[in-house]
């Protein structure tokens, strides 16, 4: 069988499927879990500095073609949260915690106090006040906040970009400006439901953000448009629910890719994918190398 | 799936604090298994059905008092019904309820009765005036009742009555109630763990088994979707009874 | 049955439910074909000053919750396109021209030659070189364009926005500035798919536009933070295939809305709109006024 | 729905600068009907099935020419079955064909001569060596063939051959060929213009009914997707014949 393990981002991971950030990554137990199932890798909860508690709900609601979700960072802090990535490492594969903060102070305080594989800074929510993508929109900021944890930390670090955004170029150079390791793409779009029989917006928060099949065109749009251009991996993103989509993102210049929302099916998604995009590499003859960022060379 | 309009219907109040709510849709839903009610512009929390259309609760917060302020006639937004819920099994089962958490229990004996099962209750309240649902479970068959302070039944907590019973004479036992009252039955019953079904709680963010807010350590179990209802030898082996997490994910201790 | 009819940014509309530009807006007689269909007005696709072939093929292609388009503002210029608009006005609602250029002095001159009931100037198609949101991005460009279209005409300007930005308030306020007498909202989110076996991206420009009840939150989410703030009214788009999703769009604050993917069903859709939508104001004994924006007035 | 990966399993070429190009896979269309060939990297053009697995094709200009390219074994996507196909009528049916729009016809003659209906054929070509399908043709029952040059057949174009048939013994009769033949045709036999159906060409640009590129006057019919087959009645009353758009909307002659 063809061989599914790459070095991506810094990380030399199993296979190119990992569990994306906010997925049930809350606890060490999870984190585990999904690595038991297939996992190449895992991001944890975003953490930051000041336990919060999130938004009220409703916290989620699913939409057609995908679910609108404002939980609103809840985490115990980073103070709290040391076990839970300590006890996800002991699965064996790569943890990457994903942080927040809403200065590059704030980024490089919770950096230099966790111990992960890598970091994943969260540039991009839409949905949390001074948070995500508030400051991640600015390549000024995208490019500051990732230096700041650079210097802080001695392991790779990946920038998780919006697609909230006219230019997501921009802020993926910002990213590799500062010596990021990897781009992550996309985070959720910026969404709402309303209910029709009371004019409520339905999520407590309001609005909140637009995951799953829904967004996949525009995460393939976002990977293609920053991996044709960047020197760093582009790690892909959004509504991936099948191999298919796996190898349509990996085409689009991925080097490996986050699964989410598709997680609501169960944790056999893991192996579901793995197995296809390998059963698809056999099929072609074909290495992950061949088939990363295949579509910029298919010329018209 | 979007939350559904549902009107409350009707609203009895069963002891201090606590009320059944009557909604005017039957959801369909196994006994063990919750909704997600939305009380507009406050919060959406988990409530398990205490009959076909109804729920019980108790008024311990924000949401649920704001609830309490409604009145037949209002308008709630419904999810559900969400969960594994109980399963029936057996000729002869034991209900061990505490609280409020006897509510799905009543629903639970209800149907067990329907079908010709043996429903024997054993009901743990704080004091006489929180017993609920008296009628309901003593119409299904024998029903103990503890009461903490002695006012009513058996003294003590509902541990307590599990002298009077052989546990093995019961096929199946079910049980819900506060997280310690489930811990003290649940830890000195150990050799009937694999025929106890408990249905638990724990803190719900997406009730979608996607958040991990409710994730059971240590093999992550996600008690809004895998559970509410988790047999009681599994629970054993987990973090129930010593620690749960709050809404941060922090661990916190196991109150209620 | 409670009334329908509105004025609305400067027209008035027997119904609030139009045809979306560049859906079935290519000629007289089907511009009509909706009118007869019970639009309340009708978007036509949008001219430029030279005549275009569009992108090669494949134009469209149909995903997960939506649709992908990249056609290339494919039109005869407005030079031929007089005719088409007057055979549009004989169906007795009103006509508005989509129009799009490079440039402010472009724009004028087709506003300048064309008679319309209003133009809706096109800052937002996401898969055109030069055009739509390669300008309408940045909020001087929708200005300047906006001034000078209404310095030209004597009809009311609609501008519509991109929701391929981090902030569409921005692009609305602009457009207020400017004199628009309402902003559109909104037009396609720009995106891609790749086909798996061969690794071609499978529109013929590479990217192209999602369509269709996947972007239905986006839109509602967009349309909600320009109303709030805007004096101008909102037209909603994106993703109305049902009387439930015009309520909500109209609840989140847009005065009338445009339909255009759900076309593909059939011209019915506009008839099942607009009944759906008169059963529901008379079930609430609501006028339209008050369903307009009712969100904003729920709050948490 | 994405287009569907095919391989071209054999290429045979019918006459100069017409070829078959027989398919992988059974789309399972019914005569009339199109499908949607991408011809990757280059453009996606619309081609009706001269078969369940087939589709023969003019080179006419950079989509065909780089089709005439791809061997047996080459890969093109396909959307479809499109469009509303024929529908098969009475018992004896009249075929009348112009050129490489002779293709379609084929295939309906076969499907109804499967159901048992008389099958006549009555086609046109410019010349001797433009013939397709003679043998398919022939097989089905009676054929007339004209030429523009007389080097074959009846001289002249195809409703040259009219004259020889009584179109009241048809019960239905269907057209398919260059817009200027059909329009020859139909507007010639008026008073059978409601049983004759005709497949025509438009410029396709979605192929779903949504861009408006394909409408037809004065009613708006979506070529793409409400046709290709129109009765000729209908057709009458429209700007068939008169003008087509092009690929920019502009009105332009009827070629071909
Ligand atoms: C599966 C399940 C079934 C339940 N069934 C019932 C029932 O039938 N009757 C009943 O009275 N109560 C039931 N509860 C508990 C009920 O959900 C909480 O009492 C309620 O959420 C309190 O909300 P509040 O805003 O009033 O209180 P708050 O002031 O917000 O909190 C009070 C306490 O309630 C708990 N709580 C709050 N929000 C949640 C949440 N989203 N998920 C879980 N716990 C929460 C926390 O432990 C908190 O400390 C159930 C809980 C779960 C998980
Ligand atoms: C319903 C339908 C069925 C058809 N069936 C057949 C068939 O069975 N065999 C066959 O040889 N041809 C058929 N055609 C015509 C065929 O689609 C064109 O010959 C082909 O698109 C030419 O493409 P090109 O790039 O080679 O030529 P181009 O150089 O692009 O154009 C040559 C001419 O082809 C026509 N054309 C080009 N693109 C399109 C398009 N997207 N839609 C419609 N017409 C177009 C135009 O009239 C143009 O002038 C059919 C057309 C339609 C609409
Ligand atoms: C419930 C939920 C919680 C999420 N939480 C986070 C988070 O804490 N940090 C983050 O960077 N992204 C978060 N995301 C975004 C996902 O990591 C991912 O970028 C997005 O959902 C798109 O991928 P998907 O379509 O596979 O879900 C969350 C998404 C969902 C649905
Ligand atoms: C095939 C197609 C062509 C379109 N052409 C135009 C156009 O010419 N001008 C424009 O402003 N918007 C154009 N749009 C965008 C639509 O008007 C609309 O903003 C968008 O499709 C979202 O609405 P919907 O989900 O109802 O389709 C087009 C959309 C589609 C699908
Ligand atoms: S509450 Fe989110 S996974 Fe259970
Ligand atoms: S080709 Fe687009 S509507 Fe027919």
């Amino acid at each position: 069988m063809p061989s599914l393990s790459i070095h991506a981002g810094g990380l030399d991971l199993a296979n190119p499927v990992l569990l994306a950030a906010g997925i049930l990554g809350t606890t060490g137990a999870s984190l585990c879990r999904a690595a038991r199932a297939g996992a190449g890798g895992v991001v944890t909860k975003s953490v930051g500095s000041t336990p919060r508690e999130g938004h009220p709900g409703p916290c989620i609601v699913a939409v057609q073609g995908g679910l609108l979700n404002a939980m609103g960072l809840p985490n115990p802090s980073y103070r709290h949260f040391q076990e839970e990535i300590d006890a996800g490492r002991r699965s064996g594969v790569p943890v990457i915690a994903s942080i927040f903060g809403s200065s590059p102070a704030e980024f490089a305080q919770i950096a230099r106090a966790l111990q992960a594989d890598a970091f994943e800074l969260n540039l991009s929510c839409p949905h949390a006040e001074k948070y995500g993508s508030e400051l991640g929109r600015y390549p000024d900021m995208v490019e500051s906040v990732t230096g700041a944890v650079k210097a802080a930390a001695d392991v790779p670090v990946w920038v998780k970009l919006t697609p909230n955004t006219a230019d997501i170029l921009e802020l993926g150079l910002a990213a590799q400006r500062a010596g990021a390791s990897a781009v992550v793409a996309i985070n959720t779009l910026k969404a709402m439901a309303i209910d029709i029989e009371t004019g409520y917006p339905i999520l407590g928060n309001r609005f909140g953000g637009l995951s799953g099949p829904a967004i996949k065109p525009v995460a393939v749009r976002s990977v293609y448009d920053l991996a044709s251009q960047l020197e760093i991996p582009v790690i892909g993103v959004g509504g991936i629910s099948s191999w298919e989509d796996a190898v349509e993102m990996i085409m689009a210049g991925a080097k490996a890719v986050q699964v989410g929302t598709a997680l609501q099916e169960g944790y056999g998604i893991f192996e579901k994918i793995a197995l296809g995009l390998q059963n698809y590499l056999e099929r072609k003859s074909m290495t992950l190398e061949d088939l990363c960022g295949l579509a910029w060379r298919m010329q018209h | 799936m979007r939350p559904v309009s549902s009107i409350i219907e009707e609203v009895r109040s069963e002891a201090r604090l606590i009320r059944t709510f009557r909604l005017d849709r039957d959801l369909d839903p196994k006994p063990g298994q919750y909704l997600m009610l939305w009380i507009r512009g406050v919060d959406e929390i988990p409530m398990s059905f205490s009959g076909p259309d109804s729920i019980t609760v108790q008024s311990v917060g924000q949401a649920t008092e704001a609830l309490f302020k409604m009145g037949a006639g209002s308008s709630v937004g419904l999810r559900g019904p969400l969960g594994n819920g109980f399963t029936l099994k057996g000729e002869r089962i034991l209900l061990i309820g505490g609280g409020v958490g006897s509510a799905p229990l009543a629903f639970l004996g209800e149907k067990a009765r329907s079908k010709g099962l043996t429903v024997t209750s054993l009901l743990g309240f704080r004091s006489k005036e929180d017993i609920i649902f008296q009628e309901r479970f003593e119409a299904l068959g024998q029903v103990l009742i503890t009461t903490d302070d002695g006012s009513y039944g058996i003294a003590g907590r509902a541990s307590a009555g599990l002298k009077e019973l052989s546990l093995f004479d019961f096929d199946q036992i079910y049980i819900c109630g506060p997280e310690m009252m489930m811990w003290d039955v649940i830890s000195r019953t150990r050799e009937h763990g694999a025929k106890t079904q408990a249905c638990i709680n724990r803190y719900f963010k997406c009730a979608a088994g996607i958040c991990g807010s409710c994730c059971l350590d240590p093999d992550g179990t996600r008690v809004c979707l895998e559970g509410p209802v988790i047999t009681a030898d599994r629970l054993l082996e987990s973090e129930f009874g010593r620690y749960r997490r709050g809404p941060t994910g922090e661990k916190g201790p196991c109150r209620g």
